[in-house]
This record gives C-alpha cells, structure tokens and sequence, in this order.
C-alpha cells in the first residue's frame, strides 16, 4: 500500500468533505432532539443573582446589541431575561444600540410580554436604535427623553407611564447588556465607567474569555456566555427553551472541531515522518 | 413542507446563501448585493424617521430655547458632510470631522483610564500566595498580567531578564488566545444550529 | 411598653434560634436574668404569645440619616436608617418602609416612597436642589399597625464642581499629561529598535506590486481611539504602496469615518475610498463581494475590528491575498493570528503608525514604553501592598463605586 | 484653516474631558450638548453615506453592461425597496418594512454570518498545526476549553469542565488584563494626541 500518498491525500482532503462533516454534526443531534443538562457555572449564578434583587415596580434597563448572525445565541437569553424580568413584576426598558436588534427583539419581548399579562407603555417601553454607540450611553444619563423623544412605535416618551419620569441611570436598578461584541466594551468603559451602575452582561460565546477581567474587577456583575451561558439561565429559571436543546448539536460539533484539529495534526506528523524515512 | 411564505422566502434565501459553500455562483452574488442594499436602507430609516425627524420635530415646535440655537453647528457641519458626498467639498466637512474626533477623544480619554488602566491594576493588588487555592489564583494571574505587560516592548529589544519576562509572556497570551479561540468557534456553532432549526423545524417539520 | 418590647424581643428568639443574641443583650437587663425569662415565657405559652405580638405596632426605626448625594448636579439626597428591630428575615412582622418628606419640620408629611422590607436606605431623586427637606420612616407591620422614626434635621441639596470619586482618574490623566510633556523634550534616539510586528509590515510593503492594495480602517467610529490610530497607519501606508505601483482601495462601514479617511487622502492621487454600509455584518457582506471583484494582492484590516473581522479575513484569503490585521478587541486577536500573515495585537495597533513614520511620532512610543514600566512597577508595589495591608495605597486606584 | 481646526479641536476637547470631573447641572449641560452634536454628526454622516452609496451604485450600473449589470442595480433595489416602505408606511413588525427585514434581510445575515463555522473548521484542519512552541500552547488551550465548555466533554475526559474553567478564570484573565491595560494606556496616549492636534484630523494638511 501506498502510505505516504494515503496520508497526503488527508492532507490534502477537499474543503467540501469538511463542510459535510460539519452539516451532519449540527444536524443530526437536532434531528434527534436530545435535551442537554447542564451545570451552572458561578458567572451565570451570579447573573441570576444580579436579576433576583429586582423587585416589584423596578425599573431594568435592557439594551440588546445584535445583528441577525447573533440571533440564534442572544434571543434565548433575552427571551428568558425578560421572563424573569417580567415574573418578578419588574419594569423593562429595552433599546437597541444595533441597527438589526430592532427588529429582532421587539416581537420576542411583544410575545413573552402578553403571556405574562404586561401592558406595552407601563410595564415596557422598546425605545429603538439611535446611531454614535458611546454618545447613546453616555446620554441616557441624563434622560433618555432628548435622545428618545417618542419609542419605536411613535408614541411621546413622556406620555408613557413607565418612561414619563424616567431622569437617568439612577432609575434603573439593572442594567442588561445582551452584546454580540461590538458594544458591550463599550457598555464597561462608557456606562460602567461614569456611573457605576449594576450591570450584568450575556455575551456571544466568541467574547466572553475577553470579559472575564471585567467579572474580577466587578464592572460586570454576572455574565452569560454563549449558548451555554443561556441554557444554565434558561435550566435555573426552570423555563426549557431553544437553548438546552441546541447544546446537544452544539457538544457534538466541539466533538467535530478536536476530532479535525487532531487528524490534522497527525497527518501532517506522519507525512513528515515518513518523509524522514524515506530519505 | 410548509408553504407560508414567511417561511418559504427566508428559506429560500437561507439555502441561496448556504450554495456558497458548495461553489462561487451568481445566485449567492445576486443574494447578497440585495442583502446590502437593504441593510444599508434599513439602518438608514432607522436614524432618519426614528431619531432625527421627532428630534427636529421637537426641537421646531417647542418654545424657543436660546441652547437649542447651539444645534445649528452640528447641523450645518453635517450638511457640508453631505454636500462633500455629492462632489461639493466644504470646509464645514472638516469641522465636522475634526469635533467629532475632539468629542469622541474628549469622552474617552478618562473613561479608558478608569476602565481599562486603573480598575484592572487595582484588580491585579490582592493578596497572593501558596497556602490557598484564591491565593495562589492570584498569584498566578499576577504574574501573566506582568509578564503580558512585558512582552510588548517598543523602544527595545528586552534582553536579559526582561526577555525571559517577554517570552513568558508570549506564552501567556496564546494560552488566553486559545481559550478565546474555541469559545469563539462554540459562539460560530451556535449561528448555523440557528439557521438549521429554521430549515429541519420551520420549513420541512423534521423535528418539533 | 418596656415588657411589650422585651416581649416582642422573646418571641423572635423563638421564633429564628440563630437571631444575634448580643442585640437583645446590648439593650435589656442583665444577661442571666433575660435568659430565665426567656426560657420561662417560652416553655409556657409560645402560641398566644406571638399571635399577642403580632397586634402589637413594629418597633420603629432609629438612627435615621439624611446626606445630600456627595457628587451630583444637586437634586438627590440620600437616606440611611437602622432597620427596625422587629424586620428580621422570615418573621414577617415588618411589611415593609414608607419614606415621607415635609419642607416644613412640622409637615404637612408627603409619603414619596414604598420600600419592602431588609431595605436601610433611599435615595430621594426630586429633592429640588436649594431647598430645605425633612424625612421620617414609618414602619409597617403585619397587622396594619405602624410607627414613625423621629423627624431628621433639615437638609438641602446642592452640586458639586468637583467629584471626589474621581480623583485618582484626574491624578492618572496628571501622569499621562507630564510623561507627555516630559519625553517631548527628551532628545530622539538616532535608532530606535522597531517592534518586529510592524517591522514586518514595513518588509511586506516593501515587497508590494502592481495591482490593488485593500485597506479597511476597522468597522467602528471615528469616538474608537483605534479607528484614529488605523487612520494615522492608513496615512503612512499609502504613499509607500503607491511608490511600488499599486492602487490602494480604502473601504469604510462607519460614516464618520468615511468622512474622515477621504478627508485624509483628499491630496492622494487615484484612491479609491468607499463607503459600503453602516451596518456591520451587511459591510462584511459587501466587502467579500467587493474584494472577489478586484482580487487584492495585500489586504489590511486594522482597526476597531470586531465580530465581521472573521469575514472579511476569511474573503481575502479566499483571494490569496497577504493579509495584516490589527484589532484592539482582545476575542477577535486569535483567529486574526491563525488566518492572517501578520497581526497587530492591542496596543501594537496603536503604534504602528508612530514607529512607522519617519521621527516626529518616536515621542509616542517613548512616552508608552515609560507609562508602562511605571504602571509595571506600581502594581508590583501594590501586590506587595495587598500582602502588607497597605489599603490606603490601593485606594489611590480606586475609581467610584469600585 | 488649520489654526481654526485645531482651536475647535483643542477646546472640545478639553470640554468633553473636563465635564467628566464635574458632577455640577453647568457640567451635565455641557456634556448633553457634546453628545447632542455628535449623535447630530453621525447622523448627517450618514445620510451622506447613504447617497454616496447610492451614487457609487448607479455610476457602476452606468458603467457595467451585460449580466454583471444586475449588481449595482439588486443593491439599489434592496436600498430603494427598503428606504420607501419605511418612508410610505408604518415601521412595525406586521408592516411591509418589517417584513423586508424579517423575510429577506434577518436570513441573508443570519446564514452569512453562519458559514464562519464551515469556514473555521476547514481553519481548524488546515491551519492548527504544531509548528512551534507558542503554537502548541495555542493548541492545548483550544482543545481543553473545547472539550470543557459542552457536557458531552466531560464524559470523555473527567474533570476537564474543571480545568477548562480554570484556563479561563485564570491565565486568560491574567493575559487579558495584561493586553486591556496596554490598550487602555495607548488608548488614552492617542485621545491625547488628538486633543492637542498632534494626531488625528486636525494634524491632516488637507487640500
């Protein structure tokens, strides 16, 4: 038999073979429809525990920072922030500092907001997106009415029951940042930074290693990341979602991505090996 | 197979998209100018009708205020930023530039400071040592703090002990470069189970 | 009353065993003879007793304080109390606080707030900045029964000019402004060792021909601090490409900076400057089409690159190209590593531009180098500070709430 | 010219770093104002981006001829579709901009940005390799935070969940500190720079 060719034709494996591997690893533990279990870990204990001080009439700042690709991760935890927001008769005012979270989030929020009897303008107000990330952090400071004069919908701020005497930060008692990257450094250094406000943060699983410095230092009080860090909320809150079942599909992918990594690596081992015996 | 086209549509264009992976074809190409031109349409009405119409809105039909005046600045620079778009180069363009960069400096010279130098080196002053699991962790993360510091180096090579330091530090980074790496990959993994729970459940009802 | 308190007291010993005895001690009789009545009234009758103490109005709050906030615009003043010592969690005695305001000592009292129980402190939001205020706490009791804590003093509201919480920010931005000031005045070294990151990059220039030269200066605003340090490294980059004959295309996603960078290059012959899109993901979109299309041989992406820089570097790999990147976004680092010829990692990407320019910009790079040795050392005294309890010198670091 | 630049430059600048230190109404007022211009700046910027956009489009159908011609002009319909019915009608979920973006535009972004993982898998195989020290470390550190973070790991390898958490809680937060403080440090050199006109717009010549 012919091994070096054997082993240089792995090498040299078709990019589409891999992209197959890929498709079926996602596909068939969804078909299979397996329901991971998982184990919190203390970030997202301590994102829970940040959510349990709220009480009722509290006012929660939610500010979702995602485009379409993120979707998939971020709006289960949004789905299950706002749940638990909304079962602990706490108030929610949601805005997007990404274009594309507008439209992604307002259904969620419409949704879980009718199944827990929530009316839009006294229990939650979706004020939209405003361009200039950091200017929007910092100007919610003061008042979100300059920035906001009407929501999303096209209703006066200040004609809303919830939003009419909102005067700034110290009238949220949490603030909620779901990020995809692009502005949750922005929410530490801009938000955090000036005014020293509670904050948790659920992360696209990409980022999170990058905010764990973030966690120590206490700027961010708890964080979900990834879809893991979304199915360990969605399991504390007791609320089975798209999360806990995706993990499986997710498991066997992380399984996909070892296995290559290490062929890869053998492969190339024993071409060089051979190589040397052959000379 | 479901026939809604709210589901249909999306699932066509998801598959379109998806045909890159097979090879370059013009229907991709075509998918995706179409994606751009909408994307950039979107973001557009987004800051026009929800942010800047209510604002002149209100700023037009509220009691004058002599503050208000103050707006005019910006938004005079702001319509030499259009003319120069349209081939009229003004000099209003590079003052509205030029205090855009002064602002955005201006707000984030103290802001990096706090966050990013002095809440991470007070972070890294705690008590350290071999006796306990915490102090040994911090002990550990004091000293890649240290050696990351000193790997990078501008006005000379670091010999001695300063490349020792250096080196460590180069291996420290590609331990946190690594964690970041697969974490990253987990956060990829989860957009495409997005897009293939859209296509086994909504579309061809494979799974519940 | 006195036997109603101690009574009371009684009951919440029986009630939750663990409750502090030093607080029933610090304010009763003698320790033993407490203890013998305790065990007495409790062995007898535990029953009637609670229900009896259950009619009774909660004790009220004591040592009730009223501040105005230390750094605000004036309008906030702040409320600590004691809480009264029949909230104990669990007990369900207190139901909760209600905080009442009069600008008179004598009232009319306005209540301007309802808190739940556990909770020892407000913060009045509309307290009108000049004015005098009085507050008292009623505590609210299970059976309806209620009790008000004695009036504080008058206290009025003001701004500040300066917030002390930020000091040791101030004190920071002091150093940084004195380094600056110093190392200007520092003769510049004939020559100056170049970090072999940006060394590279000046090879690969070098080694640059005819045919497009791509140049992404990050996806974020012209507010991001690297979108200015990748403007200054676009500025020094395109004469040098242009000198080897090729044509660099300068692609944009934020406005400003689209903005920005024509004005940059508006004296720069044949440059092509393009704004794609505001929207990040639909930028990387078009960009892969855009870079399928003119097929560069060397790519930069440097800047404030965030989650799209995946795309575009996997686009220009797609097309052979040799790619630099630079990110100030620490999770985006590792995959610029393992795609990219060349990465500027963090503050590299800060300095490229400095050390690739031909003097004036070496100041910069003095000035971070001696920053940096002199943060090294202070958290090098700090951990040896934390072990020797020095708190005042941590302190200095301390920023607001942190 | 260039004087009026940098004067504009220095002093909003220094206006937006003092206003930081001063909790008084007068600080709060200036600091509105500075956020108020530059949300008015950005916005201006992007209208002005949108029609350069639009303009680079209809230069490029212009100039194309044959099938490529469909380009520019898909974009320009996209654009067009989009900017009228948010023009025309409401902008709700159930309106038919809503159903622009949920029908066509979350799809296209959604599947794009989820080819990376075909895209990072093919990386994985082709590009991971042990070629050198740091390398290698690199490696590890994937393979043990990729075991570690999913339950089926575990099952494989016992207790890597614990070791996996503990790369991440501790080097990696000690690296990242190590590079947030360089950045922050070089961060705040450059805002410097800016302010004072040695860095940044006002130091660009121009025409």
């Amino acid at each position: 038999m012919d091994y070096p060719a054997v082993v240089a034709s792995i090498t040299k494996i078709d990019r589409r073979f891999i992209y197959l591997l890929v498709g079926l690893a996602v596909a068939i533990p969804l078909l299979l429809a397996h329901q991971a279990e998982v184990e919190p870990t203390e970030e997202s204990m301590a994102f829970h525990a940040g959510v349990s001080t709220l009480g009722e009439g509290d006012v929660v700042l939610l500010s979702t920072d995602y485009h379409a690709g993120s979707a998939s991760e971020l709006n289960p935890m949004v789905r299950a922030f706002a749940t638990d927001v909304f079962r602990r008769g706490a108030r929610l005012v949601v805005l997007s500092l990404n274009a594309q979270g507008t439209g992604l989030v307002e259904a969620e929020i419409n949704k879980i907001a009718a199944e827990y009897d929530r009316t839009y303008g006294v229990d939650w107000v979706f004020l939209g997106f405003r361009p200039s990330t950091p200017a929007v952090i910092l100007a919610l400071s003061a008042s979100p009415h300059s920035l906001f004069p009407q929501d999303f919908r096209g209703n006066e701020l200040a004609e809303l029951p919830l939003t009419a005497h909102l005067n700034g930060y110290r009238d949220f008692s949490l603030i909620c940042v779901i990020s995809s990257g692009a502005t949750a450094q922005d929410w530490v250094i801009y938000g955090h930074g000036r005014f020293q406000c509670p904050m948790v943060a659920g992360l696209s699983g990409g980022i999170g290693p990058a905010f764990q410095s973030f966690v120590d230092t206490h700027q961010i009080a708890g964080v979900l990341v990834g879809l893991r860090g979304a199915a360990e909320y969605e399991q504390m809150l007791e609320l089975p979602g798209e999360a806990l079942r995706a993990l499986f599909a997710q498991s066997l992918t992380h399984m996909l991505f070892v296995a290559l990594i290490v062929i890869g690596n053998i492969s190339l081992l024993a071409t060089r090996w051979i190589e040397n015996a052959m000379r | 197979m479901s026939t809604d086209p709210s589901i249909l549509i999306p699932a066509v264009v998801t598959l379109a998209v998806f045909s890159i992976l097979y090879r370059e074809n013009p229907v991709f190409r075509a998918v995706e100018r179409l994606g751009v031109g909408l994307a950039a349409g979107y973001a557009f009405i987004l800051i026009v009708r929800t942010g800047l119409i209510p604002r002149l809105s209100k700023a037009l039909g509220a009691p004058f205020d002599p503050s208000s005046v103050l707006l005019l600045l910006p938004l005079a620079a702001g319509i030499g930023l259009v003319m120069s778009a349209v081939g009229h180069r003004t000099q209003l363009a590079r003052f509205a530039v030029a205090g855009a960069a002064a602002i955005g400096a201006g707000l984030a010279l103290p802001l990096l400071m706090q966050a990013l130098v002095l809440s991470q080196m007070k972070a890294s002053m705690v008590p350290m040592g071999l006796s306990s699991v915490v102090g040994f962790n911090a002990l550990v993360i004091a000293i890649c703090v240290l050696t990351t510091m000193a790997y990078f180096s501008f006005t000379r090579e670091p010999t001695g002990i300063r490349a020792l330091f250096a080196i460590s530090g180069l291996y420290t980074l590609m331990i946190a470069f690594g964690a970041t790496f697969a974490s990253l990959a987990m956060s990829r993994i989860t957009l495409l189970i997005g897009r293939f729970l859209f296509l086994l459940r909504d579309v061809f009802h494979l799974v519940q | 009353m006195n036997l109603l308190r101690l009574l009371c007291v009684l009951a919440l010993v029986g009630s939750s065993p663990g409750f502090a005895q030093e607080d029933i001690r610090a304010d009763s009789v003698g320790a033993d003879f407490f203890a013998g009545i305790q065990d007495s009234l409790l062995i007898q009758e535990p029953d009637t007793l609670s229900s009896l103490l259950d009619s009774l109005p909660p004790a009220r709050v004591d040592s009730i304080v009223a501040l105005d906030t230390p750094t605000d615009e004036g309008g906030f003043i702040d409320l600590y109390w004691a809480l009264s010592r029949d909230d104990v969690l669990g007990s369900g005695r207190v139901t909760g606080y209600q905080v009442f305001r009069a600008t008179e000592p004598s009232g009319p009292f306005q209540g301007i707030a309802t808190l739940g129980p556990g909770t020892d402190r407000f913060v009045d939001r509309h307290a009108l900045a000049g004015t005098d205020f009085y507050y008292k706490i009623r505590t609210r009791g299970s059976a309806g029964g209620f009790s008000d804590s004695q009036t504080t003093d008058a206290i009025c509201s003001s701004g500040q000019w300066f917030d002390k919480g930020k000091a040791s920010i101030l004190g920071a931005l002091v150093v940084l402004v004195l380094f600056f000031l110093f190392t200007r005045t520092l003769p510049l070294l004939d020559e100056v060792w170049v970090y072999p990151a940006i060394q590279n990059i000046a090879d690969a220039l070098a080694r640059a021909h005819e045919g497009p030269t791509v140049y992404v200066p990050g996806a974020g605003g012209l507010g991001s601090m690297s979108t200015i340090a990748s403007l200054t490294l676009l500025d020094q980059i395109v004469p040098l490409v242009q000198d080897r004959g090729s044509t660099p295309y300068v692609y944009v996603a934020d406005a400003l900076t689209f903005a920005a960078s024509q004005q940059l290059l508006a004296n720069q012959e044949a440059v092509f400057t393009r704004f794609i899109c505001p929207d990040r993901s639909a930028f990387s979109m078009a960009y892969t089409g855009e870079v399928s299309r003119i097929k560069p041989h060397m790519a930069f992406l440097v800047g404030d690159m965030r989650d799209e820089a995946l795309l575009l570097a996997e686009a220009d790999s797609r097309e052979g190209a040799l790619q630099v990147a630079g990110s100030d976004d620490v999770s985006q680092i590792p995959f610029l590593i393992s795609t990219c010829e060349l990465t500027l990692i963090g503050e590299v990407l800060f300095l490229a531009g400095p050390q690739l320019s031909a003097g004036g910009f070496r100041a910069a790079t003095l000035l971070h180098d001696r920053l940096k040795k002199l943060i090294w050392l202070l958290i090098v005294v700090g951990i040896i500070g934390a072990r020797l309890g020095w708190s005042w010198y941590i302190g200095f670091f301390g920023t607001g709430g942190n | 010219m260039d004087r009026r630049i940098r004067i504009v430059v220095l002093v909003l600048g220094i206006l937006a770093v003092v206003q930081f230190f001063v909790p008084h109404a007068s600080g709060r007022w200036v600091h509105q104002k500075l956020l108020d211009w530059l949300v008015i700046l950005e916005s201006g910027a992007l209208v002005a981006g949108i029609v350069a956009l639009a303009r680079h489009e209809v230069l490029q159908f212009g100039a194309s001829g044959g099938r490529a011609r469909i380009y520019p002009l898909l974009t320009l319909v996209g654009l067009g579709a989009m900017i009228f019915s948010g023009i025309l009608g409401p902008i709700n979920e159930r309106s038919l901009f809503g159903s622009l973006y949920a029908w066509l535009l979350q799809p296209i972004q959604a599947t794009m940005l989820s080819l990376l993982v075909f895209y990072m898998a093919s990386a994985a195989f082709r590009s991971f390799r042990l070629s050198s020290a740091p390398a290698t470390i690199l490696l590890a550190a994937a393979l043990i935070v990729l075991l570690g973070r999913v339950p089926l790991g575990e099952k494989i390898v016992p207790n890597i969940s614990l070791f996996s958490t503990w790369i991440i809680r501790v080097p990696n937060v000690g690296a990242t500190r190590g590079l947030w403080i360089g950045i922050g440090l070089a961060g705040s050199a450059t805002a410097l720079r800016v302010i004072l006109g040695i860095q940044g717009p006002a130091s660009w010549k121009g025409r």
